[in-house]
């Protein structure tokens, strides 16, 4: 059945790529929602994240589920690092946001010339060995255990982070440090903790879909600069700091990846989600679930 | 309950607040007055963490503040509803009320919700509305109310009455008799002297950084002088 | 009834937030010469008046009309044009910038705009002369509200909304302030919000009464005091 | 004007000296003379940043692809057989105003999220680059692009140059000109409190798009010189980095002050020309740089400085200066 | 002994997107160094600069080299970007250029006098699939996976014109935009198509991301066609490719390799853990084909022109795998390609055995016209 085929790839591609798009795009939000900071180098942190596990699985042969593990814990000591040495100064600087933003571009440009001078020296495609073996079918549709894997995993991750968020009072204090920070001190919120807080978890969520991606797919040093780039329009679209957003909008730049180029062709998909966000900014400048 | 010694602060060179003494004992309303920029918001601020002093002592039941974050003094019973609202405005009513119990894991939410909503029943009625979208007035009862979800042992309010309605301040001068009958401290910091010459107990009268006058309400109204630099 | 000029017109106005209904056919009219109060309790709907008068707001229904115009759901910077503008709740001014490049800026696009004589008597009348250099932002209050007239006077503006001016004002403060609008009342419109009823009962020389959306009376301030609904509603015990 | 220029002279008087001299003094070499001519055509980039980032706070990255539109459209008409002296004028105006037809989405946007989203348009055109062979040759490029024709004879080597010198002078002067008149006024109020301006009568949206329309004609103008003096254009030329890059420059140099946006030029621009032989560090360097200068001097390297100088454009309206002369 | 040295400027991608090129490129540049300069030669010396991948950078290089070093030659280039770059540089300005890695058709379009090309031009590599697909199997239907990239946009225009002389069909041809990151339902439609065979371009990573893509859906590796194959690109494919064919210049795993070629191929892989390809070879034989200019003219060392003139007439062999080397008036190459299956991918090594050679004329199809 080739339609039924086409069908069930396209629904499974949506929903791969919605997950990938969401994950790195609430850590986007989470770090923009909290301290102020629009970090371009998100998608070398992705990278990163993909290029450790390359070595940790490749290079040193570890099992795969134990180099993620290690990667993925591996993200919050350097983001720590990184706050306590960098983002920390900027916390009550005015008009912070500008500050991070060329701060990220520093970081951007530093991470992109050392994997520029190893990593793309080492090799121009890189693959992680399979975290399971075999395949399944979804109808007609064989998928890789090891894709299905990531994706299960990712949803997991996706619903276990809105959940904190939601229920969890750490999320409405994130929300509340954004909108007025000393009111929020007043009330018992430990600011610094939040923002320390924020920084790790979005840099941990970035990092998990890091991962996930080189499970799911291979890639080569150039996914950094385009998830940047599609982690900050999902963001603006969801409404900047709101996770629901990003994940809503992340599904539906999955799906519309997968739709359009399924039935038209992917560089009209390229280009239609992009155009449908300017159409949408259009008709709602502060993003469809500004908070 | 509150003791404020020395308490000097600066913003660089210039000298908000120069040493300051203000005692508040346990139950007591104790008004703060004094003209625009006199240093009470300054002095507020303090209180909250916000600032740090550069010289004095602020001890609250006994306890030195200095060393103590922003973030820790509502747990220590120390409710502070700042000027210029200090609500958030993209949060809804319900949400900002939670927030002025986000130090109280424990507590009944519910219930404590449930006593403002019946000082201001408009809250109840607009528990969905942004906060950023309620008048100016409408703002400055949820910002008294998150301070009351604290349910703390003091509260210090800066200009509560601001942008209300007579009747509405009528209401809080009631509340803050109430909230004393409960056993509440309350300290108020104010521009109107009407509503804390009812209320209070005490009242101290700050003019360039220091207390000019201190005494009790009916001491502070029975001077001439003062009434006349005052209302 | 010769020389009665309507300053605005504002007929039926009916502005909805979802589903709080601000403003329910409100219908105002203010002549020339002649200085409006309005009061109401908290939420009643006098800031969103303003709002729709001055073009911040479009309404849902009802007009606005300036000099016998149309200029329902014009935006601001069209109403200042027509000589219509307004002060804030918030004291509102570019803070970052001096006081003279406040006031630079308020003529920038004022087609009526004073000449630099007329600017530095109206500074001297406001007592702003001496702080010309210094940013906005580190003025106090008093100051900054007395920036906003005069970024109003240097526009010739015909009428001021002054949304709360006193607000937020020390007792003798409130005491210049009233003088400075007392003084401003002969040069130009004036439409006051405000709960501090001294300041009602000195200027206006009539009161709109709003309740819940809509106007519940309009008079001189005398017989809006006199009101039990207003006094119930609204003064409460204490002015009684 | 005048008191623009009185106010400005000195400052573009050295300028002047300097990108004239600039060229003169590398004549001898040819590679530093073209270093040289790249950074004029960044002061000109700078320039329409500084209005748009400095002025009017708004901060568009997409400014490489203006830049690029309009190179293309320079070089397709070029092609079709028009002088470059027609061509300029008319692939500049397409430019700027496709800019501002792809901007106005963004404009609608406060703050930040303007940038966010105009990072996201110079991606589609970049993508647009591409994927429009029969208009761009796609990531082929378009290379061996006539010089101009000057006095009958092509325009090179020192004489691109000093075009080009004079290109960045009149840049500044248009600069400077703009930010002290009244439309410089207005930007920064917009700037500052777009709702109040809007009630003092200033016509935001227009403003805003006046603004952008400007900033974008200096980005569309350095686009269509770039072409020809560099000889090639391929969608990389304008991609993204050089977008932030122009941006960088001009936070860097220091925001809202006028020589800080050349300084911050003069000292970023050559630097991927002169650390090529450092390749292996160079990004590194560069980033640390970056994160160097933001983290020392937050307010840029001259907005460091003079912070406040940075705000206002004056310290006193022109109506109360008059009536001191008097 | 008091000659100056020659010096030839390399300007090649050491950082940036195609910084893998550029640099496997260099190591096999390296290993021809240990011979380049024998005892008594006029000494030969290669001056690198890094282009970022980046045209203006690469022009900038091009004049920093022309002028700052007085370079008798430019080189380097692995991209068709730069390289196109350099090109209008080194025409408009008289230097001799040659260029190792390229396939770009233009780069040798007719009125080329100084460029010199070593690599075959990319429509011609369509074509030769063309071919090798016709014969397997006449009539046959051809589905077309690639990025949209100049290089894969050449060779499709050649597969495309061939195929249709051949009587083939491609369909569907499914092109990607550049960062495209999947091709999950691509996948799902060309199994759906059932074609004979699958000709996968993709851009670093993602050609590795289609090809598991196809293979997941359950298409035959014996089917996918690859019009390159890179040493990486082969152990990225992977174990699963097995039987899956890849177009080649230079092969490990091909006879025709020299006892130079050999020694080559075992020094790389002793230092560099992987087999070279023929991005390594053609940098490796540009320095030998540098040499044998200045040694058939002194004052080639000296003199553009006598360079460009020099170079134009020789006539020589790849050492490596003596395929003759002999340019065109245009400075290309007689062309030619090997289709090699693969048959084990291993830790350092993989094996593939030749299944079709076949070379051309740069002219047998109209390439200039083809892709502009
Ligand atoms: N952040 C600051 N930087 C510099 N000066 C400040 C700052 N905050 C307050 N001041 C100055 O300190 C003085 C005291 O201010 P403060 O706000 O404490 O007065 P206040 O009594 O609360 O006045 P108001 O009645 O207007 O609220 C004023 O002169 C004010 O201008
Ligand atoms: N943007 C908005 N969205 C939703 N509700 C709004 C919005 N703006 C105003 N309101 C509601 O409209 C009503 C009128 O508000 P308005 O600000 O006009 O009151 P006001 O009379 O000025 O009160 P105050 O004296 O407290 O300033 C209020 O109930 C307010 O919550
Ligand atoms: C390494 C090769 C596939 C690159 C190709 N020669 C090009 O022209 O871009
Ligand atoms: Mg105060
Ligand atoms: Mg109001």
């Amino acid at each position: 059945m080739p339609t039924e085929l086409v069908l069930i790839s396209t629904l499974f591609t949506g929903l791969m790529l919605g997950v990938i798009f969401s994950l790195v795009a609430a850590g986007v939000t989470i770090i923009y929602g909290s301290i102020w900071m629009p970090n371009a180098a998100n998608g070398q942190f992705f990278l990163l994240a993909a290029l450790a596990l390359w070595s940790a699985a490749v290079s040193w042969g570890l099992h795969p589920v134990v180099a993620a593990l290690l990667v993925i814990g591996a993200s919050v000591p350097a983001s720590l690092l990184l706050e306590q040495m960098l983002i920390r100064r900027f916390y009550d600087v005015p008009n912070r946001n500008v500050s991070y933003f060329v701060l990220s571009l520093g970081i951007t440009q530093i991470l992109a010339g050392l994997f520029s001078v190893t990593y793309g020296v080492w090799s121009d495609q890189f693959q992680i060995p399979p975290l399971m073996a075999g395949i399944t079918f979804l109808g007609p549709f064989p998928v890789s255990n090891s894709r299905l894997a990531a994706l299960v995993t990712g949803v997991a991750l996706l619903a276990a982070l809105f959940a904190l968020l939601r229920y969890h009072k750490y999320g409405r204090a994130i929300r509340a440090v954004f909108q007025n920070r000393d009111a929020a001190s007043l009330r018992g919120v430990n600011v610094r903790a939040i923002y320390r807080l924020s920084f790790v978890l979005g840099n941990l969520v970035v990092a998990a879909g890091g991962v996930l991606y080189a499970f799911a797919y291979s890639f080569d040093l150039s996914v950094s600069w385009s998830m940047s780039i599609t982690a900050f329009a999902i963001m603006i679209i969801g409404g900047p700091g709101s996770v629901v957003g990003a994940v809503a909008v992340g599904m539906v730049f999955g799906f519309t990846q997968a739709i359009v180029s399924a039935f038209a062709s992917p560089t009209v998909a390229t280009f239609s989600y992009l155009g449908a966000m300017l159409l949408i900014l259009l008709m709602k400048p502060s993003g469809l679930f500004a908070r | 309950m509150l003791e404020i010694s020395g308490l000097t602060i600066r913003y660089g060179a210039f000298l908000a607040v120069g040493s300051l003494d203000i005692v508040i004992g346990k139950g007591d309303i104790v008004g703060l007055i004094g003209p625009n920029g006199a240093g009470k918001t300054s002095t507020v601020k303090a209180l909250g963490g916000l600032i740090k002093p550069a010289a004095g002592r602020i001890a609250f039941r006994g306890r030195d503040l200095a060393g103590v974050p922003a973030h820790e003094r509502i747990t220590l019973g120390l409710s502070i509803v700042p000027e210029g609202r200090g609500i958030f405005a993209r949060m809804s009513v319900e949400e900002n009320l939670l927030m002025g119990a986000y130090a109280f894991d424990g507590a009944d939410k519910a219930a404590r919700m449930r006593r403002v909503y019946d000082l201001f029943p408009i809250l109840a009625e607009r528990r969905w509305q942004a906060a950023g979208t309620m008048s100016g007035g409408q703002q400055q009862m949820l910002a008294v109310s998150m301070g009351l979800m604290a349910e703390p042992e003091m509260i210090v309010l800066d200009e509560p009455s601001l942008g209300l309605a007579p009747i509405v301040i009528e209401e809080i001068g009631k509340a803050l008799i109430r909230l004393r009958e409960a056993g509440v401290t309350v300290f108020l910091v104010e521009q109107n002297a009407t509503l804390t010459a009812d209320v209070s107990d005490r009242i101290y009268v700050m003019s360039n950084g220091t207390v000019l006058h201190h005494g009790t309400a009916e001491e502070i109204t029975r001077n001439e002088d003062m009434l006349g630099a005052l209302l | 009834m010769t020389g009665r000029v309507p300053l605005f017109e504002a007929e039926g106005i009916v502005m909805r937030f979802g589903g709080v209904v601000a403003l329910r056919k409100v219908s105002v009219t203010q002549f020339e010469g002649e200085t409006l109060g309005m009061i109401g309790p908290n939420g009643s709907g006098k800031t969103t008046f303003v709002n729709v008068v001055t073009g911040h707001l479009a309404p849902q229904e009802g007009r606005v009309r300036v000099a016998g115009a149309e200029v329902t759901g014009f935006r601001p910077h069209r109403m200042a044009a027509a000589g219509i503008t307004r002060t804030y709740q918030a004291v509102r001014v570019f803070r970052e910038l001096t006081v003279a490049d406040n006031i630079a800026t308020a003529t920038v696009d004022a087609p009526n705009r004073m000449d630099a004589d007329e600017i530095a008597a109206t500074l001297d009348w406001l007592q702003l002369g001496h702080r010309l250099a210094v940013p906005a932002g580190s003025l106090t209050l008093f100051e900054q509200r007395r920036l906003e007239i005069l970024m109003r006077l240097v526009q010739r503006a015909r009428l001021i909304m002054l949304d709360e001016p006193v607000g937020g004002l020390s007792a003798t403060e409130v005491r210049a302030m009233l003088q400075v609008l007392g003084d401003l009342r002969r040069r130009t419109g004036l439409f006051v919000i405000e709960h501090a009823m001294k300041v009602i009962r000195e200027l206006a020389d009539s009161v709109v009464v709003m309740l819940a959306g809509e106007k519940l009376m309009q008079g001189t301030p005398a017989e809006i005091l006199a009101d039990k609904r207003v006094v119930d509603q609204y003064l409460g015990r204490a002015h009684a | 004007m005048t008191d623009a220029l009185r106010k400005h002279g000195r400052g573009l008087l050295v300028f002047a000296v300097a990108a004239y001299a600039l060229p003169l003094l590398l004549a001898g070499n040819r590679y530093f003379a073209f270093i040289g001519g790249i950074a004029l055509l960044h002061v000109v980039w700078t320039a329409g940043m500084s209005l748009l980032y400095g002025y009017a706070g708004l901060m568009p990255l997409m400014f490489a692809g203006i830049a690029g539109i309009s190179a293309y459209a320079a070089v397709g008409l070029m092609a079709a057989g028009f002088a470059f002296w027609t061509a300029l004028p008319v692939a500049a105006l397409f430019a700027a105003l496709v800019g501002v037809g792809l901007g106005l989405p963004a404009l609608r946007l406060k703050g930040f999220y303007f940038t966010l989203c105009s990072l996201v348009i110079q991606t589609v055109i970049t993508l647009a680059f591409v994927y429009f062979v029969n208009l761009t040759n796609g990531d082929t490029g378009i290379s061996q692009i006539a010089p101009p024709a000057w006095f009958g004879g092509p325009l090179q080597g020192v004489g691109f140059d000093l075009v080009l010198a004079t290109l960045a002078v009149g840049a500044m002067v248009a600069l400077v000109l703009i930010v002290e008149a009244p439309f410089g006024r207005r930007l920064v109020a917009v700037r500052e409190d777009d709702e109040l301006a809007e009630m003092l009568g200033i016509d935001v949206v227009r403003q805003k798009l006046a603004a952008f329309f400007v900033g974008s004609l200096f980005a569309a103008v350095g686009g269509a010189f770039y072409a020809p003096y560099v000889g090639f254009v391929s969608p990389r030329s304008f991609d993204v980095l050089l977008s932030l890059n122009i941006w960088l420059m001009v936070a860097f140099g220091g925001r809202g002050t006028i020589w800080g946006a050349v300084v911050g030029t003069v000292l970023l621009a050559p630097l991927p020309f002169l650390l090529q032989d450092y390749y292996k560090v160079k990004d590194v360097i560069y980033g640390l740089l970056i994160i160097g200068v933001i983290v020392l001097l937050p307010g840029g390297i001259l907005g460091g400085l003079g912070s406040r100088a940075a705000a206002g454009t004056g310290t006193q309206s022109p109506g109360l200066r008059r009536k001191e002369a008097a | 002994a008091d000659q100056e040295s020659v010096k030839v400027g390399f300007v090649t991608e050491l950082t940036g997107p195609w910084s893998f090129f550029g640099t496997a490129c260099v190591a096999g540049l390296k290993f021809a160094e240990a011979t380049l300069n024998p005892p008594g030669k006029r000494k030969i010396e290669f001056i690198q600069i890094d282009n970022q991948t980046q045209p203006t950078q690469a022009v900038a290089a091009a004049r920093n080299l022309d002028i700052q070093s007085k370079v008798i030659a430019l080189s380097g280039p692995t991209s068709s970007d730069t390289a196109l770059a350099i090109y209008g540089y080194a025409e408009q300005n008289k230097v001799p250029f040659l260029v190792p890695v390229a396939a770009f058709p233009q780069l040798t379009k007719p009125g080329t006098r100084y460029s010199f090309r070593i690599e075959p031009n990319a429509a011609g590599w369509g074509y030769a699939i063309a071919e090798f697909v016709a014969k397997q199997k006449p009539g046959a239907k051809i589905a077309l996976m690639h990025s949209d990239f100049a290089l894969m946009r050449a060779i499709s225009a050649g597969l495309k014109y061939q195929a249709a002389k051949k009587g083939l069909k491609i369909e569907p041809e499914i092109v990607f935009p550049q960062g495209s990151n999947d091709a999950t339902v691509q996948a799902a439609q060309v199994l759906a198509a059932n074609p004979d065979y699958v000709v996968v371009v993709g851009a670093g990573g993602f050609d590795n991301t289609i090809t598991n893509q196809l293979l997941d859906v359950g298409i035959k590796p014996e089917k996918i066609i690859h019009p390159y194959g890179m040493a990486t690109q082969v152990k990225g494919w992977g174990k699963r490719s097995v039987g899956s064919l890849y177009g080649t210049f230079f092969d490990a795993n091909l006879d025709t390799v020299t006892a130079e070629g050999r020694k080559f191929i075992d020094d790389f892989k002793a230092q560099n853990k992987r087999l070279p390809s023929y991005v390594e070879n053609y940098c490796y034989v540009t320095s030998q084909i540098i040499r044998e200019v200045i040694d058939a003219d002194p004052k080639a060392g000296d003199d553009r022109e006598v360079f460009r003139n020099t170079l134009s007439a020789l006539k020589s062999k790849e050492v490596t795998s003596g395929i003759p080397i002999e340019f065109d008036k245009n400075g290309a190459r007689k062309e030619y390609i090997y289709f090699m299956q693969i048959q084990d991918v291993g830790e350092v090594e993989y094996k593939s055995k030749p299944v079709f050679t076949t070379n051309w004329d740069p002219e047998i199809i109209p390439v200039y016209d083809l892709v502009k």
